[in-house]
This record gives structure tokens, C-alpha cells and sequence, in this order.
């Protein structure tokens, strides 16, 4: 890999930024899926792969192609392009492993509602029967129960994606707190991660209830509470996420030739 | 026994005017079988039930548009990274449209209880803790697992009285095969009743003869068979051409209000003829078509 | 994540002494992984249970011939045209072998419970009108049809330890290549905790990316791979070779009684290495290798 | 097809005249399914496919070719060679279109024991748990319970595969006779024909117990009576199994290079 110049490293954006903070939370023995509209969790696999992971297993949640080479990535979790790839696996089987809980540890979550406890909803805004807002569906969102780690991203961080209580349970993260979430007694290992345009955030051991942990370059805490339409557990010092490096920066930019991730 | 039909005369023959259970093929923007869609709403066929693949896109949203379908069986319809779908959004906000609120792991077990006379399916543990299964009280359901004694959350054979589906290729028979990606069309297909099947070209037996295992459904299982190539335009059909991204902009801008999406039907389904809608989509298709090399389509790259 | 290790090292890693559950993959006389079974001879580990395909053939009757069995799953246990499986049947008639009887649906459909963490399989409408449920309360039972009131036969899951199984080739992670028939290898791939591999030839990934749809199992859920040419004999290895019916009825000769069995043990298992073994096959093998032409490994006729 | 001597009629085997008589079962519209050493059935579609139902569809259970072409025949039902096929299914496909019922209209059945009522025994013969003759195991037999039509075919005609009750019911036939049949309401419509090397039988509608349809060349009906272990239906007139013609010698034959059904 070439060095390439500290102006490349100024210009990240914040989905490549969100990219590389996924991709670090990989590791070299995990199988991770992801599903619909997913160019930033392909990058983030395909970059982990590229650098510290190069064992990761990756599966484009549509095509079902495994390790998709991503020479460039596409927008598409159902594109023919996806299987330019190692090997690929049917619609079938993917479902089949994501019940089987103990073989895929990774997927990538996301929604139109998440909530303190990292419950995701894609369904609706307001009530189920008369939504206010009506989304796509919940797709495989039930299998967050089942999957070892949820890391969850999403391009929209203010009040009302950020919500205390999800309208509507389509993927569930740590249910209504530690009692539900014990009782439940679910395969899957629950949320560990949401990476949002503004900051990292993780789930408070004891509470389940999401905190922060990082804040971007240029994004200060108060922004970040005033973003989140619930009561953020703030920790005393909040570091500063790192900034991408020039290797991460281009390796994305050698797959992104689309510039998916480039500027937003 | 020759089951080539011509597009009209394939959905005059098999879709009754009034038509309970439809599923349509493809998932996401690629291989919608839009050239079936279409003519349904040519032909004005109404639908009680629609079911998609556990990601709609086009497929559902251009039938919600025309105002011919009652009820979807679905857990997606949207257009992916481009954005939501306009109708499907609007009717069920509105309540125009009955939603039957299904995940993705019930379509695909669903199905396959459908294909396989199986009475219905226990699903893995989690879903109960959705609100899926207290919304659709129709497709979930609960049993005791008589292994464990355990309560368990169970969902519904799925057996559609008609599939949509597209193929890349097919014999005069309906032996068929698929390039790129299958998503669950075949498991619409083995669980269907009928199967209408379009096709970019119609090829002799013998040519599916040479890779015998690369045949997604056997002839058996199809009742027509349309040659109608372009016919996933503007969506992808894996092996041929990839999705129109800005037909589906054009699509969502017009699709804004109820009049919009009329007057879209109006000039791109109803207003023309399915051969002048491809020739005006043609040099589209062209641009839009994959060059050679690995992602023309490989044949040899089929799934069973 | 190289894989690759000699046929010993497989079976000593991952095959504990004592093993609770053990499937072994191919059907009637093709496809069956008789290199690993042959070493688990040899190592004389002991397993509590067997599950074989809908079809076992000489991969189960070598291991109730050498006596390492205590309790076998299965629909079927025989070789096909040629006749009985010789100690199969008289183990059984004996009492020294309990069966746990099966039928071939049930074993599909358990697979795919078992791979997909489903905790139990509905099963169509027939079976409560044969004796297998009567006599086999393990694997089926009862319960209630939540959507029809109805009283239905149901399967528990398939879950091996572990599966022994043949593909035709696979690169050093384990993404491996089924040449011909699939049978349910696939599904016990996908519904075993741990999968050991023999394949006829180790090749680069490159070699396996080259049609990514023609892959039967994605490495990650293999954990050996072992290289073994001609490790199907005296069965088939789709794609390679045909079964020896002269082999087979050598052994069912010599299987008549436990000594004449055990006799074909010491002979041909545990009185020689897999290398040994192999080279005294080298001239059969020879023979019943396929031609050119369209038997030979066409890997362009997978099913996934 | 051309003519050939007459000499050919005069020697065929009873095999080759129990393919003949399953193929005139089959019809046009036909989707017949076999298992295990089926190179009777195997001939036996093939035959039709090539005069009389050209459009019949037939799977062969192991490998799940669609229409195998059959050059030559080959005696397993999982054979490599039978991919030389118009398409083919996937196993979990055949098992699945099994239950469905209403798809697969035809099975070739067969077993140790067969009973008066056409119930088919694979298992057992004795008490299971302790059985005199352990058999190979039931396969596939319990979807004789939603097949359109069963096709029964057996190389023993003895008493002892002839039974009044089988010892094991593995694949049901009429099941206890009319009243359990009725009562059980099940989606197929059980057995239709029994081909032995003496004989073929049907089934009498009322009684659903087997009954003697026609004896082969040079078979009388006390010898099938003798040979049969129950109380068979015999008909004041039983004629005579037609003779196979020369057209449908030379097609068997020409598949069966093997010689698998020669002078059997």
C-alpha cells in the first residue's frame, strides 16, 4: 500500500469515518452479515479483511455471495456484481445459519427508530395500525435475537431516529432492560455498537441502556446530547474518535471508485 | 408440451379477472418480472393478496400504484439505497392498503412449508419478542414444542395460487434457468399453484440439456412461458442488464400524490403497448446492459 | 485460514474417543466419505450415534462392521441393486445395534431444522398412518396445528457433532465444490457443529472464485480439509470415479458372518495405511475412472 | 423404429414385460417418481417418453435427474451417469414436491412384504424389535400416502412377500381396508398396480383388496393363487398379459446396453 498525502486523511467523510469504526470492531474469526442498502458495512468488512481480519467472512445479505471482492462496491445488497466473490451461498441457506445463532457472529443493524436499549424498528412511526410514518419493513431484523454481536449504524442521528422507546419492535437489542433482556434469555449476545455521522456509543454493562464513547473530530458532546431524543448515559471524559488513516482512506477509495461513501 | 405463450395471452389465460394469492419473483431491484406486472395492470386483473420476496421493490409498488392489489403480504417494499416506495408508503398510511406484516425468515420457511405440503413451520426462538406475531395473527401463531414442552412461535404454510417469476433463460417446456442470484423465486415457484414465467430468451431443451444441473424449476412446474426480453427493465435482470437507478428516481418523483402515480401508469404501462414501452426503453437497456467478461452472463454460475 | 491437514491429524483433533453424534454424508454407493471413515476405524473411536443420509451404504456398514456403533438414525441401510448390508442386518436382528427408524423426509427436514435452529419440523400429512412414529418417539411426536386445530406428526431437529464428509474438490479454508448429486451433504454441512472434508483435490481459491455459485459449502463452516484421492472407493466420487460392485460383493462375501467381517477389517482397514489401501485400488480405480466428455467433473453442473 | 425379427418377441424377459406393463400405466401428464434400484421404472418412463407420453416427466429418486436419457440404463438410482438428464432437481426439491401432493402424480413402489391391501414393508419382517429379517429401512415409502397414483413392482412373487398384513407398514397402501381409508382422508389415491414376474393386479373398489387383473404368458392362476400369502380376488376371466411388441423390445433394448433386465 502506497502513503498517500495528509490531505487525503483532512478530506475523510463521515461514512468512511463510520466505515472504519465498524471495520475495528471486527475480528480475524467473525461471519458477518449484512442486509439491505449496506455499502458502509461492505466497506467496513471488506477493510477489515484487507488489514487486521483477513480471515473474516463476509456475506452480502442479498446475492448471498460470500466475501464479495467489491472492486467497486455497489450500492445493492441484491447486485450481480456482488458475486464477483470467494464462493456464495443461497437466500436459504443465509436464513437457515441466521437461526442456527451459533455460526454468524456479526450483523449489521440499522432502523428508522432505535431506541435506549438498541431496539430497532423499520416498520412504523407512531401507531402500527395508522403509522404517521410507514417504512419498508422489517426484513431479517428478528434475527438480531439470535446473532452473537449487533453492531448497528445509522446516517441519521437527531430525536427522531434516536428515540427511549421504539414504536415498534422489528429487531430487538436489549428488549426493556436487564430483567426482560435475562428472562429472554435470547441466543444472540445482543447491541454492542451504534456508529451514527456524530459518534460511537456502546451499551452500559449494568443498564443496558445506550452510552456514549466516542465523539467525531469536530463534534462536541452537548451536540451529540441534543441529537438523542432519549437520556444518553454520558460518561465524565469522552475521547475523541480517531481520525481514518491514510491506509484505511485508501484502501476505501481504491474500492469506492463509485464514491458511494465519498463526501457524506 | 409447448407452453409459450404471448404476454397477453399469458395473463389472459391464467389470471383470472379476480385473483386471490399472488407472489411476485425478484428481490430488491433485480429480476422483478415487470413485463407480468404490467400487463396485469394492462389487463386491469384485480388481486386480493399480494406476497414478495422478503425484499419488494417495483414488483409490489407498481401494482399498489394502479390500485389493483387489497392486501400485501410483506417484509420490505422500498427501493433500497434510492429510497422509500411512494405508494406503498402513502396506501398504508392512508389505509387504503391492508399490510400483512411478515419477516424475512417466515417468507422463506413459509415457503418452503408451502412447496412442501408441510402443515405449518416452528420458527427459531426470537421473533416473539417483535411485534411482528401481534400484528399478523394470520401468518403467526404459537404451539408446544412436544420435544421440550416449550411454547414456540409458529408461521403459516405459504401456497400462492399464482407465481410471477422472471428467468434468464427457459425451454419451450419451462425448464428454466437462472443466472446470478435466485433470492427465493424458486422456493415461489415449487410452492405456487401456477407459475408464469418471462424469460430474456426461449432456448431448445437441448441447451438446458448441456448443464442439466444448472436448471432452476423444471418445465413441470410452469404453465407459461413469455419470451420478453427487457423485460425487468427498469430493475436488473442478473446475467442481462443491471437496474435503472434513474427511471426509478423519475418513477419516485412522479409517484409524489395519488395523480402522479396515475398519470405514470398512464404514459409507461397503460398508455402503451409492452413492446413500444421496451422500444422506448431501449437505448437505456443498452447502456445499461454488462459488457462481457465475468459479469455477462455465466451460465455455468447457477445455484439449485 | 489453512485447513489442510493429513487424514490422521483430521480425525485425531476433531473425533474425541468417544463421540455423541455423528452424521456421515453421501448416498447409496456414491459419494461416501470412506477415507475418514476408514481412519475413525483405525483410530477405533467409539460413537454413541449415526445418522446417515436417506441412503447409507458401505459409510455406515463399515462402521457397524467394526463394531465402534451403538445406535444408528436411518431410512435406509443397504447396497441398492446389489443386496443387504450384511452386518446392518444381522447387528439388528441380533440386538447388538439399535435403530432409531427414520424416514427420508424426516431426515431432510430434520437437517433443515437443525441447520436452521427450528425446534421441530411439521411434517405433511401420512406419516401417523405408518409405524415409524410408534416406533421411534425420539425423533417424532405430536402436537396441535395452532392454524387448523389439527393433531399433526412432527420431527425434532438434526443437530450433529460432527459430519464426515466428500466433495470433489475445495480450497485450503474449506470452500468446497460438489461435482454432481448434492443428496443432503449440504444440509448436514450446514446443520453440524463441526464438518471434516475429504476431497478429491486441494485448489487455489482463485480456482473456487471462479464461479462463486458453484460452491456447496462456504469454508466457515469447515473445519478440516483432507486431501484424499480416490478416498470415495470402493463407492462413487461423483465427478471422478464409479463405485466397485466387484469390491462391495467381496465384501458382502466375506461379511457373511462377524468373523468374516472383522476378517475384512483387518484386511483392508485397520491391517494397512489409507496409502496402502489406495494403492492396492490404484488399478480399479483406474478403471472406473470417468472419460472425457460430459461424465467427466463438468463443475459447470453445480447445485447450491 | 425399425421392424426386427420376431424371434426378438419370443425372448423377452419377465422384467422387460413388467417395464412394458408400468409403461402403459403412465400417461402424458404424468410426473412419476422412483427410488432405490429402479431400473425397471427407469425403463419403464423412458418407454413411455418414447411412444405413447412423450411429454411424461420422470425424477429419479437418488440423484434427482429430471428425465434421464438413459444411455444406457444404469442400476443405481444415484448414479453419476444419470445427470445426462433434461434437467434436475435438488433432494430436498424431490421431498419437498412430495408432501406438496398435488405435483408428483406417479411412485414405483416395491417392498419385502406387500400386503392385501397394497401397504408396503421395507423394515421388518417379525416383530420389529426383534425381527427374523431385519430389511434395509423405508426410504421414501411414506409418501405412498399423497401420491396421485401408487405403482407397485416386485421380482418375488412368493407367500412370503405376499402377505395378508405386512409386519411393519412403512408406505400405506388402502391401509385396513374401506373404512380406515375413508376415515383417514388422505391427499393420495393410493395403490393402482401390482407387476410381478406372474402377474398384474389392481385393486377392487369396494373391498380395496388386490385383485388378479391378468397372468403372464405361461403363468395359470393357480400358480399366482399358490404364490400368493392371502386371499387374492380372482376374476371368473382373467386374460392373458399382452405380450411386449417388437417397437417396445427394440427401445428397451437399445437402452439397456447393460443388459440389466436380459433374460430376468
Amino acid at each position: 500500500m502506497t502513503v498517500i498525502s495528509n490531505n487525503l486523511t483532512a478530506s475523510w467523510s463521515r461514512s468512511e469515518l463510520m466505515a472504519v469504526e465498524l471495520a475495528k470492531r471486527l475480528r480475524n474469526d467473525d461471519v458477518a452479515v449484512m442486509g439491505t442498502a449496506s455499502a458502509i458495512p461492505q466497506m467496513a468488512c471488506r477493510l477489515a479483511q484487507l488489514t487486521h481480519a483477513p480471515d473474516l467472512y463476509s456475506i452480502a445479505g442479498g446475492t448471498c455471495s460470500v466475501n464479495p471482492h467489491l472492486a467497486p462496491v455497489v450500492p445493492s445488497c441484491g447486485d450481480y456484481d456482488l458475486l464477483r466473490a470467494d464462493t456464495s451461498l443461497s437466500l436459504n441457506d443465509v436464513v437457515l445459519l441466521e437461526g442456527r445463532a451459533d455460526v454468524l457472529t456479526v450483523f449489521f443493524a440499522g432502523g428508522l427508530q432505535i431506541d435506549a436499549y438498541g431496539n430497532c424498528n423499520l416498520v412504523s412511526v407512531g401507531d402500527w395500525a395508522h403509522p404517521t410514518l410507514r417504512g419498508p419493513g422489517t426484513v431479517g431484523l428478528p434475527f438480531l435475537s439470535r446473532v452473537g454481536r449487533i453492531l448497528i449504524y445509522t446516517q441519521s442521528h437527531n430525536p427522531r431516529t434516536f428515540v427511549e422507546k421504539v414504536d415498534f419492535v422489528g429487531g430487538p437489542g436489549f428488549l426493556r432492560g436487564p430483567e426482560e433482556w435475562k428472562a429472554a434469555d435470547l441466543p444472540g449476545g445482543g447491541p454492542q455498537l451504534v456508529v451514527t455521522p456524530l459518534c460511537t456509543m456502546g451499551f452500559d454493562p449494568q443498564t443496558l441502556r445506550m452510552r456514549l464513547e466516542t465523539v467525531h473530530p469536530g463534534v462536541d458532546v452537548d451536540k451529540v446530547r441534543a441529537a438523542t431524543g432519549f437520556d444518553l448515559i454520558i460518561p465524565d471524559s469522552v475521547p475523541t474518535t480517531p481520525e481514518p488513516t491514510t491506509e484505511h482512506l485508501s484502501i476505501l477509495r481504491a474500492l469506492d471508485t463509485n464514491g458511494l461513501l465519498k463526501g457524506k | 408440451m409447448n407452453k409459450v405463450l404471448s404476454l397477453s395471452e399469458a395473463v389472459e389465460r391464467y389470471i383470472p379477472d379476480s385473483v386471490g394469492f399472488v407472489t411476485v419473483g425478484g428481490m430488491h431491484l433485480h429480476n422483478n418480472p415487470m413485463a407480468l406486472v404490467r400487463e396485469i395492470i394492462r389487463q386491469n386483473r384485480k388481486i386480493k393478496r399480494l406476497l414478495t420476496s422478503p425484499c419488494g421493490a417495483l414488483n409490489a409498488e407498481l401494482l399498489i400504484a394502479a390500485g389493483i392489489i387489497d392486501e400485501i403480504a410483506t417484509s420490505y417494499v422500498g427501493f433500497e439505497h434510492i429510497g422509500l416506495a411512494p405508494c406503498f408508503r402513502r396506501s398504508i398510511e392512508s389505509g387504503k392498503l391492508k399490510v400483512l406484516e411478515c419477516d424475512e425468515a417466515y417468507i422463506t420457511h413459509g415457503l418452503y412449508a408451502g412447496a412442501g405440503g408441510l402443515p405449518f413451520m416452528a420458527l427459531p426462538k426470537g421473533i416473539e419478542f417483535t411485534d411482528i406475531p401481534n400484528v399478523n395473527k394470520e401468518h403467526y401463531s404459537f404451539t408446544t414444542d412436544p420435544f421440550t414442552g416449550n411454547r414456540v412461535a409458529v408461521g403459516a404454510p405459504l401456497k400462492p395460487d399464482v407465481a410471477l417469476l422472471h428467468a434468464y433463460q427457459a425451454d419451450e417446456n419451462g425448464n428454466a434457468v437462472m443466472a446470478g442470484a435466485q433470492f427465493v423465486d424458486r422456493y415461489m415457484a415449487l410452492a405456487s399453484k401456477t407459475v408464469l414465467l418471462q424469460v430474456e430468451t426461449i432456448v431448445p431443451t437441448e441447451e438446458i440439456s448441456k448443464h442439466p444441473q444448472g436448471t432452476t424449476i423444471p418445465g413441470f412446474l410452469v404453465h407459461a412461458v413469455v419470451e420478453a426480453p427487457g423485460g425487468c427493465y427498469p430493475t436488473a435482470a442478473h446475467g442481462a442488464y443491471e437496474f435503472d437507478d434513474e427511471h426509478i428516481s423519475k418513477y419516485m418523483d412522479m409517484a409524489k400524490d395519488d395523480e402522479g402515480a396515475k398519470d405514470y401508469i398512464n404514459e409507461f404501462v397503460t398508455g402503451m403497448t409492452e413492446g413500444d414501452y421496451l422500444k422506448k426503453a431501449a437505448g437505456r437497456l443498452a447502456e445499461l446492459r454488462y459488457g462481457d467478461g465475468i459479469l455477462a452472463a455465466d451460465l455455468s454460475q447457477r445455484k439449485g
